[in-house]
């Protein structure tokens, strides 16, 4: 499948029905997903503020899932030199760090009435805050390079590498989690979820993610006819 | 090389260049600035991935592996001679010897056929431009490697000078050696003329 | 002579140069830890409790700081060139680069770090620990740093833009090798933090060689 | 049927979704008017490179 949408024209065909028609969809899902995260019963225990979760969960997801698309979109640049590979994961990294944002804030909200302060270093949002410190690493490496090529590949290979050490990363705040024992407001995830959780819950992240896609589409689109019109403009001033 | 084509930042340098050299030979890459000279001694020494055609390299044995090649048989002389300014000239001839296979006895004796001896002990930011090229120069010599990729290699030489670079040159040829070199005046030895300007083959 | 030999003794005699060696980092190291009592207050309870973390936490930024050295100067005057033409490959070239930053930019600031977790008032009996972990961290630091070095190649801000690359990457050092300082303080088993510190820093060594070879090929095209 | 009231809770909930819907909403603004910008760009500069290949076509 990849081999086949490597070819800028192709892509262009196919993302020119398929973003809109995935963007629908996700449309259709999160409307969905929010009519039933407010329809749902309240959480015995944290009372309204579970609601919150259904926008965390599948936002700290989607932070992962981004990232993971990113470190497959720079392999794919560096070993079949695709150039709309790099346009993928130059595409990707704004949305990924959209994602960890918002992960971050609604994580912060859902879990202030507890905690009683904005922010505590909970293992799980910790490692999301340092997703979000690779992210702003990657796009700052990208800008910071006026080559466009050699940025693009210098920033895949930053981004490989930030793949191999995010496991480290997720393990070793895991560890120091255990070391410090901060609170943890993330029990409310797992088996332990009553049933009528999980459908909002699944509805709100395959949202998301088809969210993600179409608008990856998109963003990709405008990555190729940039590269057209400068292509272009080069022609007109050579 | 053959259907040798290079792209550098969007714009197509040249393309369908097939060249070949053998041991003995000297090629002298003409064309104005920007045609694409420099990067074509960089694509030949593996720094720059050509965007089409390909470089293969032949020993006396047949055909080598481009690594290989390129990590004991090619000397890159670009307009920068890698020098630390802080260091002195002979402590950085020794590295830069050394690290292309030379030892320290044939960078004595470069130094010595070079008359550097008296700049060993400077530092290479008190030297002239011409004194740098010499000890650029000196590393070629002292390392044997068959290749020699010089970008504008005469630029700082003074008319003496060349006539001793010269006299390398054509010793390095006649050594079965060979040479390729961006000029914009001609060399000092016979060379087989080469214009980038025009290697504009059907568009790509 | 091997090729490697030659490139590692080179990188040591040029740190240990005219450049002062390691003793700007050194002074950046102490000049970190004297701020934290000027800005926390010189409580002894307060500072002790994270005198070893500190310690680290000003290690971490001190091996930041010669970073640029690297590779920028090879890049800029054209020795990065030759080194990619040099007996043995570019990844060989950064091992020895990242190797020559470990022991004369990590080992003086490991000898330095108990000396300034003791100054922050950690207790006595923990400096040997912080030595080990401060050495053994150095590793990972100096490794994982080079790669930040070799990717910022032909950027505009180099120093700043290092940081920013490398710091989240930090993470797992600071936090296996605080850690193990702070588990042997409260009496816990400290020798799966140093084990984990030890293997992130072999890891480093063994894989940043090649994204540093091919950020400083990219470098070069 | 719908439980809009978070009662006390109303001042984490909505800052949450408030949020939630500003930053997507960025996300697909600027990236539809990205894509807008740069495909009109591509069609100015065609134009103008046709126009330039053959001036007498309308």
């Amino acid at each position: 499948m990849f081999q086949a949408l490597a070819n800028p024209q192709r892509f262009m065909d196919f993302s020119r029905w398929a973003a809109p028609l995935v963007g629908i969809i996700a449309v259709i899902l999160i409307a969905m997903g929010l009519w039933l995260t407010f329809s749902v019963p309240e959480d015995y225990q944290q009372g309204d503020t579970v609601r919150i979760m259904f926008i965390h969960v599948p936002a700290a997801y989607m932070a992962m899932f981004c990232y993971a698309c990113l470190g497959g979109a720079s392999f794919m640049g560096l070993v079949f030199r695709h150039s709309l590979a790099d346009a993928a994961g130059r595409a990707c990294a704004p949305l990924g760090a959209g994602f960890t944002f918002l992960a971050l804030v609604t994580g912060s909200l859902w879990g202030r009435p507890m905690w009683g302060t904005w922010w505590v270093w909970d293992a799980r949002m910790t490692s999301v805050l340092v997703l979000l410190l690779l992210y702003i690493g990657y796009m700052a490496l990208q800008a910071a390079i006026d080559d466009e090529v050699k940025a693009a590949r210098a920033a895949s290979i930053l981004a490989l590498v930030g793949l191999i050490n995010l496991p480290i990363i997720k393990f070793s705040v895991d560890w120091w989690n255990t070391l410090h024992q901060p609170a943890s407001i993330f029990r409310a995830g797992g088996p332990t979820m009553p049933a009528a959780y999980l459908w909002p819950l699944a509805l709100m992240a395959f949202g998301y993610m088809a969210l993600f896609g179409s608008l990856w589409m998109v963003r990709v689109r405008s990555e190729v006819w940039r590269k057209r019109a400068n292509g272009l403009a080069l022609q007109a001033a050579g | 090389m053959q259907n040798l084509a290079i792209i550098r930042g969007e714009r197509l340098l040249f393309q369908g260049l097939d060249l070949s050299v053998s041991a003995g030979e000297a090629v002298a890459l003409t064309g104005a600035n920007g045609s694409g000279k420099t990067s074509l001694l960089r694509a030949l020494a593996g720094l720059i991935r050509p965007h089409a055609g390909d470089v293969r390299f032949e020993g006396p044995q047949g055909k080598l592996e481009p690594e290989d090649a390129r990590s004991q048989g090619v000397h890159l002389l670009g307009h920068q001679d890698g020098f630390k300014a802080t260091r002195t000239a002979w402590e950085e001839l020794l590295f830069q010897v050394q690290w292309t296979g030379g030892t320290e006895a044939s960078a004595r004796q470069a130094s010595a056929r070079l008359d550097l001896d008296r700049l060993a002990g400077l530092e290479v930011r008190k030297l002239s431009a011409g004194q740098r090229r010499r000890l650029a120069l000196a590393r070629l010599v002292a390392s044997p490697r068959s290749l020699w990729l010089l970008d504008e290699p005469m630029a700082p030489l003074d008319t003496a000078r060349r006539a001793v670079f010269g006299d390398l040159m054509a010793q390095h040829l006649a050594g079965g050696g060979m040479i390729i070199a961006a000029v914009h005046d001609p060399l000092p030895i016979a060379a087989r003329a080469c214009d980038l300007s025009s290697a504009m083959g059907p568009s790509l | 002579m091997n090729g490697f030999w030659v490139m590692l003794r080179r990188e040591m005699a040029m740190a240990w140069g005219r450049g002062g060696g390691p003793l700007l980092a050194l002074t950046f190291f102490v000049a970190t830890a004297t701020l934290l009592p000027l800005a926390v207050g010189a409580s002894p309870a307060r500072l002790a409790a994270v005198a070893p973390g500190s310690a680290w936490l000003a290690l971490a930024l001190a091996s930041l700081l010669s970073l640029e050295r690297l590779f920028e100067r090879d890049y800029e005057d054209g020795t990065l060139d030759l080194l990619a033409l040099g007996p043995v490959p570019l990844e060989a070239v950064a091992f020895a680069k990242g190797l020559a930053q470990w022991l004369t930019n990590g080992a003086p600031l490991a000898l330095a770090a108990p000396v300034v977790a003791v100054a922050l008032g950690a207790e006595l009996r923990l400096v040997p620990l912080i030595f080990l972990s401060a050495l053994i961290g150095g590793l990972g630091l100096a490794f994982t740093g080079g790669i930040g070095a070799a990717l910022s190649l032909g950027s505009k801000r180099g120093g700043v833009l290092i940081a920013v690359l490398v710091l989240p990457l930090f993470a797992p050092p600071v936090i296996f090798g605080a850690g193990a300082i702070e588990a042997f303080a409260g009496g816990l088993d400290w020798h799966p933090a140093l084990g984990l510190l030890a293997a992130y820093g072999l890891a480093a060594a063994a894989l940043g060689p090649f994204a540093m070879a091919a950020a400083c090929r990219n470098a070069l095209s | 049927m719908l439980d809009l009231d978070p009662g006390k809770y109303g001042a984490f909930l909505w800052p949450a979704f408030a949020i939630s819907v500003l930053v997507i909403g960025w996300m697909v603004v600027d990236s539809l008017s990205r894509a807008r910008h740069w495909r009109k760009e591509v069609e100015r500069l065609e134009a103008l490179r046709s126009e330039a290949k053959d001036p007498s076509r309308p």
